[in-house]
């Protein structure tokens, strides 16, 4: 390892493409190389470049579960040069990858605690990582709780994972739209986030909170969970600095001496406040 | 310099200006910028031959676009770039003062962009020897050599692009370097990225370029980019007319004459 | 290894450059271009500079070029062929007339680029490159080395300090194996040593500040203004970072030619405004202010913290390049000086 | 070798596209190395574009729209012909061999002019040859 190239990508295969929602999609992508594949593990939390041949390279989690072998999965929103170039993909399409980069959600240290997901819009992919990986290892943890929202129904993605979730037992589901965002038959909570967080009052007591989403989602939900009872060190969120070597050397992504990239991208709540206001 | 102060003092005082953009001692003999809006701190301000920075560059600078009252001291070059700047409705909501310097080496105050422009010289700005010199040789050269100049020239450029820094002339929020759908200018500093800079760079200033040599003197490396605008503006003025900087001007590419003159049309 | 010194004669110096380039080998010196003074590959020993103070560019493009191929691709239909980086085209590069503070430069460097991952390209770029440097006669009032723990005279870094002597002598010092093994091949250009204290023939640069003082200074002024007021001028290029030895921000883009094309490496800087902006439009570095302080930051604390190593060998080239003069020792001094309820 | 030339013509929809077409159905013939790009008026055609052509492969490009005062936009070609100055002159000072730009005004009515515009410049550029000096500036120095 030490005598290799440590820019070369994994070569994938895009295996499926999902469209998710408007200008969203989901790739599944295999290994080309049998070796590759073999020898490569992630833990949930981790992320990757991803990278279309031509175009560049671009930062984003790995969305599938580390307990799903044999191959990795990305949601992306199309927004910039890369992400415009994947979007024009299609199944068969050879692209690349390189990572897994970063820390991770420390699954472990939570057996036997109650998990609660809350997550904004295009975050939910960091999230659905940890959700699945904890799903397929149901019993090290007690209730597990997700609240997710979305700007509009149409914007909601992995429709079919809520689905399946929504019919688990063991899976309590809510689900909310921004004001405005509503269909006539939209069955799921109206209303921003934070609010429903308040509304649906989760127990802080051995709680794990998980919170993805944009910066003004974040920024109002943590005080409602202190509110709640939540301390610091029990709610956890990923940073989405910008980023283009992945190793802590490009010098983009640092929060003052912490490199998003090498210490993060998890990071709990009593972290980010010794962090300066540079995320 | 105490009728300078004066004046700094008097326009803080006021409030007329809230900041004031001046010079102050450098390293060394150097001058360079200084950023004022504390009376206490005028004596600090000084202006004279050796101050050449042209300070219109700040004026919209994302850090002080925000300002509305600001004071600068212009040298000709200065006052040339303010009054191009202002015809292309950079400083609308903007009260600007201005403290150039007389013959004589007096201070003098010029409140508004469009009483600086009535006080506009129509001269040229003056080469240095040196410049001429490059100048004249660099005409004198054949297509190959001009060609076979840049190429070792451009081989040291290494696009810190300090000289579009530098230009109060490039004040675009994105500059054409920075975009990427479709990848305009190739982004390694490669020989070909570096060409195709600097012949975008001068595109975009054909008519606007009032030829300050902020460009050449940011350069780190010494570029001799004076010699692409110069000879621009010389084609432009036998082409096109000459070129006046004013108000209400505009500028060569925005404009047309039904009748404009080229020879290489067919 | 243990230094070992020596005494070569102007003419025999001459001779084991001469001698370098006979062999073929790639050999990259100080050559004057445009009044300035660049380090290029040289073909003959006249090309060489030596009246200069200090050349405009740091060598560091030696180990990391401002921009190089990280890999190349070939598009084939739906497949992609990737070649990866020629280790093996790496050639043997010996770096002549350096200063000490470039040859301190590449500790920086090494750190960053070997902390966590170990980066196999720059490292085959270092490993083929022999630094021998000169020590300096002169400065100017951009130098500040010994404040950053270097010196007109210091060996780290370099394979072999050359000590110009006077009267027509150096003092060759071999302080690596890699100069050792210069050494070996030109033995009989060099005698014994003269015994003299070479500290006689160097330059006095007075030391202002203490590396260690200054961490603890900028970490605690964080949230000062002062950044503020010292970045006032700045008007956000890159020059600072590109002439730096130290500055390694970089950047990765596909260069793209058809169905073929390559990924690249380009060298990147802190004080431009897009280098931290999100696609979201998003920017956490939004201000010059928060610019300039990470540049700051990053070299006198995150870098001291991370690898161990002060990201500056106070060779002034930022000062000197800086269109709107900000000077970095100055400002250091002035942060120095600063006392706590100045915040 | 030199028969493998490339020559990318920018043209504007109104005036010299409908001219080449006219070439076409008057059955006149001329040289097939040359690729038109069609664009809605000469005012559309960015400086840039002519830069990516030949940093792309070209070896000589064809600038053609309506004769002044015949613009479909009224006055696209006017400001055009005063960018093509400017950047005539702006290349020259780089040494950019402009006798591998043709500009030309060609109406819809003018078939054979087209067909002359491009045999001449392609007989040009071929006298010239491919445009490698300008192709090889691209690429970073080997390691």
């Amino acid at each position: 390892m030490c005598n290799s190239n440590i820019y070369m990508p994994y070569p994938m295969r895009v295996e499926k493409v999902t469209n998710e929602a408007p200008g969203v999609k989901t790739f599944r992508l295999n290994f080309i190389n049998a070796e590759d594949a073999q020898q490569f593990t992630f833990k949930a939390g981790q992320f990757g470049e991803y990278s279309v041949f031509g175009t560049g390279e671009s930062t984003f989690c790995i969305a599938s579960s580390p307990t799903r072998e044999g191959y990795i999965e990305c949601t992306f929103r199309q927004s910039g040069k890369v992400t415009s170039a994947l979007t024009n993909c299609e199944e068969g399409d050879t692209i690349g990858f390189r990572g897994p980069y970063g820390n991770i959600f420390p699954l472990d240290e939570w057996k036997g605690k109650n998990l609660l997901f809350i997550a904004g819009g295009i975050a939910l992919p960091p999230m659905r990582c940890v959700i699945w990986n904890a799903l397929d290892r149901r019993s090290d943890f007690k209730d597990v709780t997700i609240i997710y929202g979305a700007r509009s129904v149409n914007d909601l993605v992995y429709k079919h994972e809520l689905e399946e979730w929504k019919n688990r037992d063991d899976v309590k589901l809510v689900v909310t739209v921004d004001p405005g965002g509503e269909t006539p038959d939209w069955k799921g909570e109206v209303g921003f986030v934070p609010s429903v967080v308040e509304k649906t009052a989760p127990v802080a007591a051995n709680t794990i909170a998980i919170v993805c989403g944009p910066p003004v989602m974040i920024k109002y939900t943590f005080p409602v969970l202190e509110k709640l009872g939540f301390t610091d060190d029990t709610i956890y969120t990923t940073l989405e600095n910008r980023m283009k070597c992945g190793f802590g050397k490009c010098g983009r992504c640092n929060v003052g001496k912490v490199y998003v990239c090498k210490d993060g991208p998890v990071f709990t709540y009593k972290q980010l406040k010794e962090l300066p206001d540079e995320y | 310099m105490k009728r300078l102060h004066q004046i700094v003092s008097e326009l803080l005082a006021s409030g007329k200006a809230k900041l004031v953009i001046g010079y102050e001692k450098g390293t060394g003999e150097k001058r360079r910028p200084a950023f004022i809006s504390d009376a206490n701190e005028v004596e600090r301000l000084v202006f004279d031959s050796q101050c050449s920075h042209n300070l219109s560059v700040y004026l919209t600078k994302p850090e002080y676009k925000h300002v509305t009252e600001i004071a600068v001291f212009a040298t000709p070059q200065t006052m040339r770039a303010v009054v191009r700047l202002a015809g292309e409705n950079q400083f609308q909501d903007k009260k600007l003062s201005f403290i150039v310097m007389d013959q004589d080496q007096n201070a003098l105050l010029i409140e508004g962009a469009e009483v600086l422009a009535n006080h506009l010289g129509k001269e040229k700005i003056a080469l240095s020897s040196a410049q001429e010199e490059l100048l004249a040789k660099f005409e004198a050269m054949s297509r190959e050599e001009r060609f076979a100049y840049w190429k070792e020239q451009l081989s040291n450029c290494v696009k810190c692009y300090a000289c579009r820094a530098a230009c109060p002339m490039c004040y675009c929020t994105r500059c054409t370097v920075e975009v990427n759908q479709p990848q305009w200018i190739s982004v390694p500093s490669s020989l070909q990225g570096n060409f195709e800079y600097h012949i975008m760079r001068a595109m975009h200033m054909a008519g606007r370029c009032v030829d300050c040599g902020s460009c050449e003197a940011a350069c780190p490396l010494g570029l001799p980019l004076n010699i692409i605008t110069r000879r621009m503006i010389k084609d432009i003025e036998a082409s096109l007319g000459p070129d006046i900087v004013s108000m209400d001007t505009k500028s060569v590419l925005n404009t047309f004459q039904p009748n404009d003159k080229e020879n290489f049309i067919r | 290894m243990q230094t070992e010194n020596y005494t070569i004669t102007d003419s025999n110096l001459q001779q084991l450059l001469q001698a370098l380039l006979s062999s073929g080998q790639k050999v990259v010196a100080p050559v004057r271009a445009n009044n300035k003074v660049l380090f290029k590959e040289i073909k003959s020993a006249s090309e060489v500079c030596s009246d200069h103070v200090q050349t405009t560019l740091s060598a560091k493009h030696l180990a990391f070029p401002r921009t190089e191929v990280l890999l190349q691709y070939k598009k084939t239909g739906k497949e992609v062929t990737i070649n990866d980086f020629p280790f093996d085209a790496v050639p043997q590069t010996f770096l002549w007339g350096s200063r000490p503070c470039d040859a301190g430069g590449f500790a920086p460097l090494d750190g960053i680029f070997n902390w966590d991952s170990k980066d196999a390209i720059y490292n085959k770029r270092r490993e083929q490159l022999t630094i021998i440097s000169f020590s300096c006669t002169r400065h100017d009032d951009a130098c500040f080395c010994t404040s950053m723990g270097g010196g007109p005279g210091n060996t780290a870094g370099s394979d072999m300090l050359i000590t110009p002597a006077g009267n027509g002598t150096n003092i060759a010092e071999i302080i690596t194996d890699k100069g050792k093994a210069l050494f070996e091949n030109y033995t009989s250009l060099f005698e014994e040593a003269m015994g003299a204290d070479k500290e006689q023939y160097l330059t006095k640069i007075d030391k202002v500040f203490d590396t260690a003082e200054i961490k603890a200074k900028v970490e605690a002024f964080f949230e000062s203004k002062v950044w503020k007021e010292q970045s006032a001028r700045c008007m956000g290029c890159g020059a600072c970072a590109y002439v730096c030895p130290a500055c390694a921000c970089f950047d990765i883009q596909d260069d793209k030619h058809g169905s073929k094309g390559s990924r690249l490496r380009c060298w990147d800087s802190c004080g431009f405004q897009l280098f931290t902006l999100h696609t979201s439009g998003h920017n956490p570095r939004e201000t010059q202010a928060r610019r300039w302080r990470q540049r700051v930051m990053h070299k006198f604390s995150y870098m001291p913290d991370r690898i161990n190593v002060v990201g500056c060998s106070g060779c002034g080239r930022c000062s000197r390049a800086c269109p709107a003069d900000m000077n970095l020792a100055e400002h250091l001094e002035v942060i120095m000086k600063m006392e706590a309820e100045k915040i | 070798m030199e028969n493998n030339i490339k020559v990318v013509a920018f043209v504007c929809n109104w005036c010299t596209y409908a001219g080449a077409d006219l070439t076409g159905t008057s059955r006149i013939k001329y040289s097939s190395d040359v690729k038109i790009v069609r664009f809605p008026c000469t005012g559309r055609i960015d400086f840039m574009l002519l830069m990516k052509a030949f940093a792309e492969g070209a070896d000589g490009i064809i600038v053609s729209g309506c004769h002044p005062n015949d613009c479909h936009y009224t006055s696209g070609n006017f400001h055009a012909r005063r960018r093509w100055i400017v950047f005539k002159s702006v290349l020259e000072t780089f040494g950019i061999d402009t006798r591998r730009i043709q500009f030309s005004w060609v109406s819809a009515a003018e078939g054979a002019k087209w067909a002359e515009i491009v045999n001449t410049t392609v007989e040009r550029i071929k006298e010239l040859g491919p445009y490698t000096e300008y192709r090889e500036l691209a690429g970073v120095e080997a390691p």
